[in-house]
C-alpha cells in the first residue's frame, strides 16, 4: 500500500498529460449528449437580442483572438444566426489585433447562409489600435476613428453606415470579449457614459468577474465559456461547437476533480503513515 | 493537393511541434516558437499599416488636412528612443499616451467600479421575500467583511479580526469559483484544439 | 511646498487651456444640421462621480503630503512578511538558495515596482549568510533595478562583497521559455525558499507545481486575481491583491505608497459607513440617498 | 526641461479626457474627437516600435554569436516576410498573408493556451493540497462550479447547475466586488500620482 502511494505521490507529470489527453479525446469519438438547462445570465443575452426590433442597427465588437477561439468563435456565429434572423443589420468593429481574419470567416460563413450582402446588411469595419480610446473615440464619432471598413472603401460610401454617427444611432452593443480590452472596458467606459443596453459573452476565466455587472443591470447578458455557447446554441436552435464540446467538457471535470480527491488522499495517508512510524 | 489542405497539413505539424513542448523543451518546439513570435510580430506591423496608417492618417494627410502632422511627429518622436542622445524626446509623446490612459482609467474606474457597484449593493435586508432578503444579507455582510480584509490600518484583533476572517472565507469561495472557470476555460481550449487535429486534419470525428 | 507649487501651476495652466480652446471650437463648431448643439458647461448627472473623485484624492495628496512630513502612519505588519522571513530562515539553516521571481512584467507595472521593494529588503536578510539569492528575469529593463535593489540590499546589510552579480539572470522574454528556465533552477540548484511576488499570469501554475514538488517553502504574492487560486492551493502563504502593496509600503516607509495606501484605507472607511447607512436606508424603502449612487 | 514638459503634457491629456466626461459641451467634446484619432495613430506607432524593439534585441543576440543563433535567423526572416506579404499583396480573404494566419499564426498560438489544460490538470493532481480550513473553501467551491456547470451535473443532481449559479451570483460575487471596489481604488490613486507627477517611473531614468 505505501509503495502504492510513493508512486502517486511522485507521478511523473507526463502520465497526467496522457490521461487528461484521453478525458478529452474519447468522448468526441463517442458521442454522449448529455441534456443541459440554459442559465438566467445566457437566457437574459438571448432575450435582449430578441426585443430589438427588426431591422434596427447593432454593434458588435468582437475583441478575442485564436487564443480563446474554442470558446468565442462559437458564439460569434449563434449571435449572427440570431441577428440575422431577425435582419438586424450588424457594425462590427475589433479591437484584438488577430480578430479580423476571423470575423472574415464566420460573416463569409454565416452571411452566405442568411444571403446578406456585405455593406447593406452587414459591415466590418476592421481593427483599430487603442483599447479604450478607440471605445471613447467611437462615442463622439464611428466614422472618424473607422474611416474605412476591413477592405478599404471608405464609409461614406457604405449604406449600413448611412445616418450612423455614435452610440446614439445604434440600438445596443454585443461585446465578444477574450481579456483586455474587452468587456470590463465596455462597461466602464461605453455602457454607463452612454446609457445603451450592452450584453457580453467571454472566456470562462474572466466570467466570474464580470457577475458584479449582470447584478447591477450594467451588463444585461453575460455567456461564460463554451457551455455559455452551448447554452445559446441550444436558444438559438443551431448545432455548434460549443454543444458538440460538452460531453468532452463533462469527463475531462470529473477526470480533474478526482486527480484533487486522489492527489490529496494519496499525499495525506502518507504524512499519516510517516507519522505514525517516526511518532 | 489544394492550397487549403496543404494550409491543414502545416498547420497540423506545427501543432504537434508546439504539443512537444509536454514531453520535453525540444528542438521543434524551439523552432515552432520562434516562427510564431516572428510571423505574430510581422502579423501585426501588416495590420497596423493597412488599418491604422493608411485610412487614419497617410489619407486624410493626402486629402488636405494638415492637423494630422501633429499625430505623424509625436508618433516619430517615439522611435528616437534608438538613438541615446536624443532619446529624451520620446517622453513628450509617452507623456501623451500616460497622461491619456490615466484620464480614462480614472474615470472608467470611478463611475463603473467604485460608485455603480456600491449603488449595486445598496439592497434592503428585510422587506423582500425571504430567499432575496437572504441573499442580499449575504452581500452585504461579504462585501463589508472582505472590505475589513482589505484595511490595513488596523491591526486585525478582537472583533475586528473576526470579521476579517469572515472576509478571507468570501475571498476564498471567489477563488474558488475562479478555479473552476479556469478550469473550464482551459479544457475548452484543449476540445477545440483536438477537433482541429482528429476532425479537420485527419476526419476521423463521427459528424 | 513642492506639491503645491506642482498642482497650483498645473491647474492655472489647464483651465487657460481649456478655455482657449472652447474659445477656438465655439466659432469653428461643425454646423452639421441635426447634431443638437449642446453649450452646457457641466454634465449635473454626473456629479456623483466628481465628488467621488474629489474626495479620493483629497484623502490621497493629504496623506501623501502628511507622510512626506515625516509624521508616523500607523500600517499594520502584514502576514506576508512574517511568512517570507520564516521561509528565508528556513532556507538558511539548510544552507540552500532562494529563489525570487519578481513576476513576467516590466517596470511600468505598479506589482513590479512593489516586488522590487521587497526584493531588496529579502537581500538584507540574506546578506548576513553565504547563500546564494537567484533573481531570474523575464525583460531586459527590468535587469538594472533589480540588481540595483539587491546590491542596495547586500550595503545595507554591511556586506557589499557578498553581492555576486551572476545570480541576477535575465532568462528569456517568452511567457513559457521563461517559466521551463526557472523550472530548471529549482529542479538542478534545488532551493529551499521560492519566492513569487509580482504580476504573474498563466505560468503562476507551472512555477507554482515544480516547486511543490522539489519540496520548497514558498510564499507568493500579486495582484492579478485570476491567478491568486493557483498560489493559494500551491503556496504556504500568499499576499492577496492589495497585501502586496501594503508590504512594500510598510518596507520601504516611502511617502507616495504610504500617502496612497492610508487614503485608500480611509476611503474604504467612508465606503464602508456608506454601505451601512445605505443599506438601513433602503431597508426602510427610503430611496434617495441610494439614487445618489446613480449613473447618468 | 527634459523632465517638466513631459508631466505638463501627461497632466494635460490626462485632465483634458477627465474633463471630457463632465462637459458636454460640443465646441469642447469636437476637441476630444480630435485628440483621440490622434492617440490611436500615436499609440499604432508605439505598436510598431515594440516590434522594432523585438528585432533589434534579435539582432544584438545574432551579432553576440548566441547558441540560439540560427532560431533568431528564423525569427527574423519570418517576421520580415509576413510584414512584406501583408503590406505589399493586402491583409483581406485569399491572400498570403491570410493563408498565413489561418495555417499558421491561428493554430499554434490555440496550442500554446491549449497547454494550459495540461497544466491544469497536473496542477491539480500534484499541487493542489488542502492544507487549511480556507484551503478546503476554496477546493469544495471550485469542485462545486466545476461540476455543477457542465451537463454531467445536471444529471447527477437536477439543481445542481442553478445551485452553482446561485454560488456564481451570491457569496461568490461579495468578494469579487470587494476586489473590484479595491482595484478601482488604487486605479485611481495610481492615475492621480501619474497626473500630478508624482508616479515618473514611466519616465525612465535619465
Amino acid at each position: 500500500m505505501r509503495k502504492f502511494l510513493e508512486i502517486i505521490n511522485t507521478l511523473d507529470r507526463r502520465w497526467i498529460f496522457v490521461f487528461i489527453g484521453l478525458a478529452v479525446s474519447l468522448p468526441l469519438f463517442f458521442p454522449i449528449g448529455i441534456k443541459f438547462s440554459v442559465s438566467h445570465p445566457v437566457q437574459g443575452f438571448y432575450d435582449t437580442i430578441e426585443k430589438i426590433p427588426d431591422g434596427s442597427k447593432i454593434l458588435m465588437s468582437c475583441d478575442f483572438d485564436p487564443g480563446s477561439m474554442p470558446e468565442l468563435y462559437p458564439m460569434t456565429i449563434t449571435a449572427l444566426e440570431q441577428m440575422f434572423r431577425k435582419d438586424l443589420k450588424v457594425i462590427i468593429t475589433c479591437l484584438w489585433p488577430a480578430g479580423p481574419p476571423l470575423v472574415e470567416r464566420a460573416l463569409a460563413h454565416v452571411g452566405a447562409e442568411y444571403n446578406k450582402q456585405k455593406g447593406i446588411d452587414y459591415v466590418h469595419l476592421g481593427f483599430k489600435e487603442g483599447k479604450e480610446v478607440v471605445m471613447v473615440s467611437m462615442g463622439a464619432s464611428i466614422p472618424n476613428t473607422f474611416p474605412t471598413d476591413y477592405h478599404g472603401t471608405p464609409v461614406s460610401e457604405i449604406p449600413i453606415m448611412q445616418g450612423v454617427t455614435n452610440y446614439r444611432e445604434v440600438a445596443m452593443i454585443v461585446n465578444i470579449s477574450a481579456g483586455y480590452p474587452g468587456t470590463k472596458e465596455w462597461v466602464q467606459q461605453v455602457q454607463s457614459r452612454y446609457q445603451i443596453g450592452l450584453v457580453a459573452g467571454c472566456t470562462a476565466v474572466s466570467a466570474p468577474e464580470f457577475y458584479p455587472y449582470y447584478q447591477t443591470g450594467q451588463l444585461k447578458g453575460l455567456m461564460g465559456g463554451m457551455k455559455g455557447a452551448a447554452e445559446y446554441e441550444k436558444l438559438v436552435g443551431v448545432m455548434g461547437l460549443g454543444t458538440r464540446g460538452m460531453d468532452a467538457q463533462s469527463v475531462s471535470h470529473l477526470m480533474v476533480f478526482a486527480f484533487i480527491l486522489i492527489g490529496n488522499l494519496a499525499y495525506f495517508t502518507l504524512k499519516f503513515m510517516k507519522r505514525k512510524e517516526s511518532g | 493537393m489544394s492550397y487549403q489542405t496543404l494550409g491543414i497539413w502545416i498547420g497540423a505539424l506545427f501543432t504537434l511541434c508546439i504539443l512537444s513542448f509536454l514531453y520535453k523543451d525540444n528542438p521543434f518546439y524551439k523552432f515552432a516558437e520562434h516562427v510564431f513570435v516572428g510571423i505574430s510580430a510581422g502579423y501585426g506591423v501588416a495590420l497596423q499599416f493597412h488599418n491604422v496608417f493608411l485610412p487614419n492618417l497617410w489619407r486624410p494627410l493626402m486629402a488636405g488636412n494638415l492637423l494630422m502632422i501633429i499625430p505623424l511627429i509625436m508618433g516619430g518622436l517615439l522611435f528616437t528612443r534608438f538613438f541615446a542622445s536624443i532619446s529624451w524626446l520620446s517622453r513628450w509623446s509617452i507623456g501623451m499616451l500616460i497622461g491619456i490612459y490615466s484620464g480614462i482609467a480614472i474615470i472608467g474606474f470611478g463611475s463603473g467600479d467604485l460608485v455603480l457597484q456600491i449603488h449595486g449593493n445598496l439592497l434592503p435586508l428585510w422587506g423582500t421575500g425571504l430567499f432575496t432578503a437572504l441573499n442580499n444579507w449575504i452581500l452585504t455582510v461579504g462585501l463589508i467583511a472582505c472590505l475589513v480584509y482589505f484595511f490595513f490600518s488596523k491591526e486585525h484583533k478582537g472583533s475586528f479580526g473576526v470579521v476579517a476572517r469572515i472576509g478571507i472565507y468570501f475571498l476564498m469561495i471567489s477563488f474558488g469559483a475562479s478555479f473552476g472557470y479556469t478550469v473550464m476555460s482551459r479544457m475548452s481550449l484543449l476540445i477545440g484544439r483536438f477537433y482541429y487535429l482528429y476532425g479537420d486534419w485527419l476526419g476521423i470525428l463521427p459528424q | 511646498m513642492q506639491i503645491r507649487r506642482l498642482l497650483l501651476c498645473w491647474f492655472t495652466a489647464s483651465l487657460v487651456l481649456i478655455a482657449t480652446l472652447a474659445a477656438i471650437a465655439q466659432e469653428q463648431a461643425p454646423a452639421e444640421s441635426g447634431t443638437t448643439i449642446d453649450t452646457r458647461w457641466f454634465d449635473f448627472n454626473r456629479v456623483n462621480i466628481l465628488v467621488a473623485l474629489i474626495v479620493v484624492f483629497f484623502l490621497i495628496i493629504y496623506f501623501i503630503e502628511k507622510a512626506k512630513r515625516g509624521r508616523d502612519l500607523f500600517v499594520r505588519r502584514i502576514a506576508g512578511l512574517d511568512a517570507i522571513e520564516e521561509a528565508v530562515g528556513r532556507a538558511t539553516e539548510m544552507g540552500k538558495p532562494i529563489l525570487y521571481v519578481p513576476g513576467i512584467d516590466d517596470m511600468n507595472n505598479i506589482q513590479t515596482v512593489a516586488s522590487m521593494i521587497i526584493l531588496g529588503n529579502v537581500a538584507r536578510t540574506v546578506a548576513q549568510y553565504d547563500i546564494p539569492l537567484i533573481v531570474p528575469l523575464r525583460l531586459p529593463f527590468v535587469l538594472p533595478v533589480a540588481e540595483e535593489a539587491v546590491r542596495q540590499g547586500y550595503m545595507s546589510a554591511g556586506r557589499p562583497e557578498a553581492f555576486n552579480k551572476d545570480n541576477v539572470r535575465y532568462i528569456s522574454d517568452e511567457q513559457f521559455a521563461y517559466a521551463a528556465g526557472i523550472n530548471g533552477i529549482m529542479l538542478r540548484e534545488k532551493p529551499a525558499a521560492n519566492l513569487f511576488l509580482g504580476s504573474f499570469f498563466a505560468e503562476s501554475l507551472v512555477l507554482a507545481e515544480t516547486g511543490f514538488s522539489t519540496g520548497a517553502i514558498q510564499v507568493a504574492g500579486t495582484a492579478n486575481i485570476h491567478q491568486l487560486p493557483f498560489f493559494f492551493v500551491a503556496c504556504d502563504y500568499t499576499l492577496i491583491g492589495e497585501e502586496l502593496f501594503a508590504a512594500s509600503a510598510y518596507l520601504s516607509r516611502e511617502p507616495k505608497l504610504l500617502g496612497a495606501l492610508k487614503g485608500s484605507d480611509w476611503a474604504k472607511s467612508i465606503i464602508l459607513a456608506i454601505l451601512g447607512v445605505g443599506t438601513i436606508l433602503v431597508s426602510l424603502h427610503v430611496e434617495w440617498f441610494r439614487n445618489w449612487f446613480l449613473v447618468e | 526641461m527634459r523632465k517638466e514638459i513631459p508631466l505638463l503634457i501627461t497632466f494635460l491629456a490626462g485632465a483634458f479626457f477627465i474633463a471630457d466626461y463632465f462637459i458636454p459641451h460640443t465646441g469642447f467634446s469636437s476637441w476630444a474627437e480630435t485628440l483621440n484619432g490622434w492617440t490611436i495613430i500615436v499609440i499604432a506607432f508605439a505598436y510598431v516600435l515594440g516590434v522594432a524593439n523585438v528585432a533589434r534585441v534579435n539582432l544584438d543576440y545574432i551579432q553576440r554569436k548566441g547558441k540560439d543563433t540560427p532560431y533568431k535567423i528564423i525569427l527574423l526572416v519570418c517576421l520580415l516576410f509576413m510584414m512584406m506579404v501583408g503590406i505589399i499583396w493586402g491583409i483581406g480573404e485569399h491572400t498570403v498573408f491570410d493563408w498565413f494566419f489561418i495555417n499558421i499564426y491561428s493554430p499554434m498560438q490555440a496550442m500554446m493556451f491549449a497547454l494550459l489544460a495540461f497544466y491544469i490538470a497536473s496542477a491539480a493532481f500534484r499541487a493542489f493540497r488542502i492544507r487549511s480550513v480556507q484551503a478546503s473553501l476554496l477546493a469544495i467551491t471550485a469542485v462545486l462550479v466545476m461540476i455543477g456547470r457542465v451537463p454531467i451535473g445536471e444529471a447527477i443532481w437536477k439543481d445542481f447547475s442553478n445551485f452553482s449559479e446561485w454560488i456564481m451570483n451570491v457569496p461568490q460575487l461579495a468578494g469579487k466586488r470587494a476586489i473590484l471596489i479595491g482595484a478601482a481604488l488604487g486605479a485611481i490613486s495610481t492615475g492621480l500620482k501619474v497626473l500630478v507627477g508624482l508616479e515618473r517611473t514611466h519616465l525612465g531614468q535619465d
